[in-house]
């Protein structure tokens, strides 16, 4: 018997933090997965957001820095033009890159930043438990839109991937998601495209990974892969935006 | 050979022969001259220099470029100054060396771009939150916007810390003979700790957060031990006929240099007076003030600005001499002869009495 | 020769969330009542020899409790 | 003795670039010297100057309070700086462009039609020299050579071929101060 | 009738009786009960609540919204202050009244949530750029979260300039009875400054920018002498067990409470041991430490930081009583045991020698 | 003889500060006349940017405010939401808007807030003396791109009308040009649409008006406007991109 | 004498309520209280534990440090708070949960089955009350009709029909400790 | 009837600038030699009877320096 699946090297024996069936782990594992098909465990520096996932560098074995909320995409410019050889990435939430982030996000894409980007949409603020983010959707509960999100008062949720792949800078930009083992592969195959893109240095690259929060959306684990999949993929749609490298 | 230079541009030259190679900075006057010379001058040594979208952002370019083990510099001003707060407090948290340069300006608000000194506060106390100290230097002249600048970095990379460099308008915009000293040596420096990818060795990694209150009390121990540590190892000043004065005038930067003109007139007069000029503004030179002035009847603190630096004077003498202060705000330059005729206000060095 | 597979838990990383259970195309997951150190309870399997290794548990799991092994049958 | 001269007058007039030679110069005779200009491209428009102290001994402020001689190139400048400088400081007017005359009766004052002065030699930019010259002439802050020797360092090659035009402004400069007796003092 | 509530919502109720009918945030931990209390309450009230997309933002449509007139509040902690500071020095610049809420956490950095009082610096010399200050009041229970924050409205309203409240995470997360005071009468307010659309008069214009140093300089002398204003006018203190104290403690917020403890335990002890409790930390009032503490022998500040408020205490008595100082870090307690330790360690109120 | 061209009731009779052949003072007048023909004088607040226009309240006879660098949109908003009737406009450069004001600007157009925005695109940071702005073309000179803008290390210009529209806040979003009287007079078209959205409560307007720097592009007034049509509008093209009013 | 009490256990057991409804309880007998959590989201799973005090006099510091009183729902509270608590305090374990034996001596701890007690009535979720009657016992800190009262005013219309399976939980609770000797102490 | 414009420019405000020159579908406006008090160069008309009052003049520049009437042409 072969073992076909089994953790990844580039991660760490500790156990994760996250609440039961957040997708973080997941998406952690993908990223992980990666870093080691693609051998570079060495040669890659991540960076941490502020959120839920402020302790990656608790589980991925590589270097890291931790950024403060929503700078990571200006640590990974930083770091990317200091070591351009080695692979940067940022790991951030919706609050972290959609919101406080806005503008480092953008820039970096603008400046086709040769950084990759995974963007964990919850469509909520995790960390701080449970307010409303710019992703979250139109009638959405949260903390501070307790009667559902009024598109009226509190305006539109936002498509990050749509809005940067208008930019010349970005090479890469795709949007999946980690409701279920067909969707978690592809995930995967896109992440490996964005990690591959910035090794070509071909520009800024991104994934953006509809993900789920059971705890601040109040539902069981496998309820909350059952909601994302009908109420955030319409308004969220999967596809790549953006694909300078053509493949 | 000395060359005429601007401050602004003299201070880029010398972080450039410092080995910084990398900058990140937004535009904002009056230090613009610092990021255009370097723009042209870093990617001559392979260096970058980087215009960021905000300052917020080239702070944290510089969190980054730091932690992968580069000398890297920003400067801004006033307003970009106030919006790098929040970066400066996770630098020091992380313990990343860097040189921030803050050619300041009249405030607050938008205020205005001649120079002034109001940003002594925040240099000195950290306008971020947290316990945490920066190395705040203050040059009076375009040679020590040089030397100053060598220093800044060393300093920051053997502490760990970020470096001030308070200057203001005026020694930015100003042109001064300067002389470049020799360049460093920078192959002794080692940063085991930086993010450059873990070939062949452990993984690093740099943080700031410490969920566990124990944990992050032990932190902030360990980083008061080393500003403890870096009060003792740095604190300068300069004298001038300060010996025998009797009101001795406390400045710094180009306030010291009106002062000294001041000083240059009040013994013209017949008046002893003399001068302080701190060099690092924190740690602030206390003892100097504290010991090293055996004639001293009373101080006369003057900034370009409401009264800030005064708090750190009154903290050092701790009530053993009367300190005074004259200060002009919104970038207003004090003049020797007002100076002059406020020592002369208060009695120069006699106590209570007018001296003539 | 069909292929055979084996799934092993890691079980003090369980959190019991059931994602590896409504993964399972063999319906062969299921949430036991043991609970770990942690208080949660944790997975199993039901009838091992019908488990193909296509590890689409493993894949849900978010907490890497899984591991998948494969071969032929002998 | 210490020379702390201003030099102002409309943006484009060489104003800057006058002050900065005079610097040059007093560094290459090992002199001590400090240059400060207006700044802040905030003001669109308006008028530029900067000051210049050229000193046998350390400079104790760089920054100008009472300017020994002032050279003003138009009348905002005039109207600026006349009540700065110093009692028996000079004060050279730029008469091409400066209609009015002095006001005050404690300086040094002469008039040089730097513009007119320019025009002549078929280079209106060198209006700057031309004011430099004349104010070399009477305080010798640094020597004319000097400044040509800077100028000579400084320019582009394609430049070069100013250089004799630029020397003959001093001159002419000088020239003109030679001749007049200042008003007023 | 008392109600328990948790700070953070005692404060969101306090806003609304008080009037304010606008708050713009951003969520960190440990102030979120406040944002989440409101973005319920304000819309019954017919106000808004609205989350901005960063701290940055929440500040500026602060100064919008009190440019246009409004009683209007924001909140946060640590970083998200930090990042404010910009924003506090321009309403300071344009003399706009507002309320802003600390509930501090640990730092530097990212540090903690726990409780912290490390941004007393940042509070009361102000973090940003340019000589300005802020009226800073330290609650010290659960009501004094709802008086102070209508104080906090009057105070910001009377003087035209920013109100900071400083809390901690304990103030913010445990509940205490509280009674709401009456709502006070805002019709007599009348700004007529506020741009709310020039109909019938002449237009306002809101700003901080003076290009002219001297327009500037005069700008600043006005602040400056608002300022002194507020000093003379608004200083409070409360004393515990002072009169006859020979040890006095000073301390505010949590500390306070804290300390209150320790003082009872010393008492209990028979060490004279009382406390100062800094009500306003800026204007800090120095009067009270200087003239009212007869019996006083000596001083111990107690923080939740590595020592800040102690240079005011300093300040305050000017070397005439020895100042000592003891502080937790990272999001630790003192606690009144260890307070009470400090105390004996430092003899008690006896000068130099051990008091049993 | 009936006067046809006049001075704007809305406009101050101060002398504009700008340089010789600026477009800010085109652009000013545009935004009176506007104010003008509407008649709401008495219940528009403008917001001033940091940059060369930031003394616009000199000119403007409107209540006025003043925002620090970039962050007129939200203070836009505080006034907006505060008074909901009034007619609340942000007048920013490129510098102002698509830098340091990038996270506000997007913001305030995926809220939906009901606001406009006067966007003065002139390719550079005009009051601080000429450095590169985002929007600074590639190839072109600046004081901190001295041999012309890199967009391998610079990053590519940036084409906020393009990325705002992709916002479901977003209600009309135009880019005009100023480089001769026939789109002047458009401009001012695409300026009268936008304060009518905002007018009939539709949500966010922007218009970018490509203008010229003369001092800092180096040019000539007329050269400028010139350069402005064979360059700026090759890479800039003109015309709506969002229009919810669909007029 | 003030009440100093934590309670603490696992999220979801109902532990800051339980603490709520004592400090409420003693508002309403016009005692002063203060009731303080611990916090943070940011740690997922985990603990949760609050402290809460009830005194007859102002209360000097809402920070417990040495508490009269524990209860401890699960080990890992136990772990921690059973050092914690004053000598000669009370230590109230749930010991359906935790099988482990106080280890201090000189307090007096009373193992309640409070799952047991509360499975028995059909609601697991009311094994927070089975504690709180069971402390309610023996310190009197609040009476156990106030917080009945508390509970009538605060709970939903729907959920009114629990008060009386509450008020059963705290009189079992209650009986328990009546009938038990304290180990230890 | 054809229309018949007139220009009057606010010398003082003009900057030289030469926009109302490349304006003027007529080619009338033409910068003249008089300077103004700020030292500008100010533009003028070479030939009024040909002017339509068509604004174009009026519409470049920035500096609000013209007002255009117009009428009938008598
Ligand atoms: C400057 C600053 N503002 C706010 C916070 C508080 N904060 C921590 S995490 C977070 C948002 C988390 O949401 P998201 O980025 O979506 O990540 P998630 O937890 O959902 O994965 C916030 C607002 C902070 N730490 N720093
Ligand atoms: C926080 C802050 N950063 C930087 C500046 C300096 N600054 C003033 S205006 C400006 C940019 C101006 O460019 P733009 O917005 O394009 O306007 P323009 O002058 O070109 O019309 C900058 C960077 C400032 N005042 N505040
Ligand atoms: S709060 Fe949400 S995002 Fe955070 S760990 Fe829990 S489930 Fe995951
Ligand atoms: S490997 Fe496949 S068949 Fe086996 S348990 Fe997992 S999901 Fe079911
Ligand atoms: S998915 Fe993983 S953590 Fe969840 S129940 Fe299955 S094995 Fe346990
Ligand atoms: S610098 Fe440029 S944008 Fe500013 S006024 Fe001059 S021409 Fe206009
Ligand atoms: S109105 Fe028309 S025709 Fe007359 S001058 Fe102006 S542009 Fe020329
Ligand atoms: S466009 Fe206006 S400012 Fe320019 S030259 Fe013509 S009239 Fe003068
Ligand atoms: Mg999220
Ligand atoms: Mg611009």
């Amino acid at each position: 018997m072969d073992v076909v699946f089994a953790r990844p090297k580039s991660m760490t024996q500790q156990k994760f933090h996250y609440c039961p069936g957040c997708s973080h782990g997941i998406i952690h594992r993908l990223v992980a997965e990666v870093i080691d098909e693609m051998e570079i465990r060495e040669d890659t520096i991540g960076i941490a957001p502020v959120g839920c996932s402020v302790l990656l560098y608790n589980y991925l074995d590589i270097d890291m820095q931790e950024a403060a909320h929503g700078r990571a995409p200006a640590l990974a410019t930083g770091i990317k033009r200091v070591l351009p050889d080695r692979i940067v990435f940022t790991y951030q939430g919706d609050g972290d890159l959609a919101s406080i982030g806005t503008a480092e996000i953008v820039h970096a894409a603008a400046r086709g930043e040769n950084i990759t980007a995974v963007f964990v949409n919850n469509a909520i603020y995790g960390m701080t438990g449970g307010q409303m983010a710019p992703t979250t959707l139109a009638g959405q509960s949260t903390t501070t839109s307790k009667t559902g999100r009024k598109t009226q008062t509190a305006g539109f949720p936002i498509r990050m991937s749509e809005m940067l792949a208008t930019l010349d800078g970005a090479a890469y930009i795709s949007r999946v998601s980690v409701h279920n083992p067909a969707h978690v592969t592809k995930a995967k195959k896109a992440l490996r495209k964005a990690f591959e893109v910035q090794k070509q240095g071909l520009g800024f690259s991104m994934v953006e990974l509809l993900s789920t929060c059971p705890t601040n959306w109040g539902l069981k684990p496998t309820e909350s892969l059952k909601w994302l999949e009908e109420n955030m993929i319409p308004y969220y749609p999967l596809g790549e935006f953006k694909n300078k490298q053509g493949v | 050979m000395k060359t005429l230079m601007k401050g602004n541009e003299a201070l880029g030259e010398a972080a450039v022969r410092a080995g910084c190679r990398y900058f990140f900075g937004y535009p904002i006057t009056p230090q613009n001259e610092l990021p255009e010379y370097l723009s042209l001058r870093l990617p001559e040594v392979g260096g970058v220099y980087l215009q960021a979208e905000s300052e917020i952002a080239a702070i944290n370019m510089v969190f980054g470029a730091a932690g992968a083990g580069a000398r890297v510099m920003t400067s801004s001003s006033g307003p970009g100054i106030s919006l790098k707060q929040e970066g400066i407090s996770f630098l020091v948290g992380a313990e990343l060396p860097c040189v921030i340069v803050n050619i300041m300006r009249g405030g607050p608000g938008l205020g205005g771009i001649q120079p002034g000194q109001a940003d002594y506060f925040q240099a000195t106390r950290g306008g971020g939150h947290g316990d945490y100290r920066t190395i705040v230097l203050a040059p009076g002249s375009v040679q020590e916007m040089v030397d100053f600048t060598y220093w800044a970095f060393e300093l920051a990379e053997k502490y760990r810390n970020p470096v001030l460099i308070l200057g203001d308008g005026v020694l930015g915009q100003m042109m001064e003979p300067v002389i470049f000293p020799p360049e460093p040596d920078l192959d002794k420096i080692d940063k085991p700790w930086a993010t450059t990818g873990c070939r062949g060795r452990q993984r690093n990694i740099i943080k700031s957060l410490y969920l566990d209150p124990e944990e992050l009390e032990e932190h902030n121990k360990k980083l008061q031990e080393k500003f403890g540590l870096i009060q003792q190892e740095v604190n300068r000043a300069e004298k001038y006929q300060a010996e025998d004065a009797e009101i001795v005038l406390v400045a710094y930067g180009i306030s010291a240099r009106v002062s000294m003109a001041a000083v240059d007139a009040a013994r013209e007069e017949g008046i002893k007076a003399g001068l302080v000029r701190p060099i690092t503004l924190w740690p602030f030179p206390e003892e100097i003030l504290r010991v090293s002035l055996p004639k001293a009847k009373k101080l006369l603190v003057v900034e370009m600005s409401a009264g800030q630096m005064v708090e750190d004077v009154k903290l050092a003498v701790c009530g053993r001499l009367p300190v005074h202060f004259y200060g002009r705000t919104g970038g207003m330059l004090p003049s020797a002869k007002e100076i002059l005729a406020k020592i002369k206000v208060l009695g120069g060095g006699a106590s209570g009495r007018s001296i003539r | 020769m069909a292929k055979k597979g084996k799934v092993l838990f890691d079980e003090e990383r369980c959190k019991g969330c059931e994602l590896c259970v409504t993964a399972c195309p063999k319906k062969i997951v299921y949430l036991t009542e043991r609970l770990n150190q942690s208080g949660y309870p944790v997975a199993g399997v039901t009838d091992m020899e019908k488990c193909t290794g296509c590890a689409m548990c493993a894949w849900m799991c978010p907490d890497l409790v899984i591991t998948v092994e494969r071969g032929e049958t002998p | 003795m210490q020379q702390e001269v201003i030099v102002a007058g409309f943006g484009g007039q060489g104003i800057l670039l006058a002050g900065q030679l005079l610097a040059y110069a007093g560094l290459m005779e090992n002199k001590e010297v400090a240059w400060f200009p207006s700044y802040g491209p905030e003001m669109r428009g308006g008028t530029a100057n900067c000051t210049v102290i050229v000193s046998p001994r350390r400079i104790s402020s760089p920054v100008v309070e009472e300017p020994s001689a002032a050279l003003v190139f138009n009348l905002p400048s005039l109207l600026k700086f006349e009540s700065k400088v110093k009692p028996g400081g000079l004060l050279l007017i730029n008469s091409t462009l400066v209609e009015r005359q002095p006001e005050r009766k404690d300086l040094y004052a002469y008039l040089v039609p730097a513009n007119e002065v320019a025009q002549s030699l078929g280079h209106i930019r060198v209006a700057n020299m031309v004011m430099l010259g004349a104010y070399l002439e009477l305080t010798r802050a640094v020597s004319m050579a000097s400044v040509l020797k800077v100028l000579e360092k400084t320019l582009p090659e394609q430049s070069r071929y100013l250089l004799p035009v630029n020397q003959k402004a001093m001159e002419l400069g000088a020239q003109v101060v030679r001749r007049a007796t200042a008003i007023g003092a």
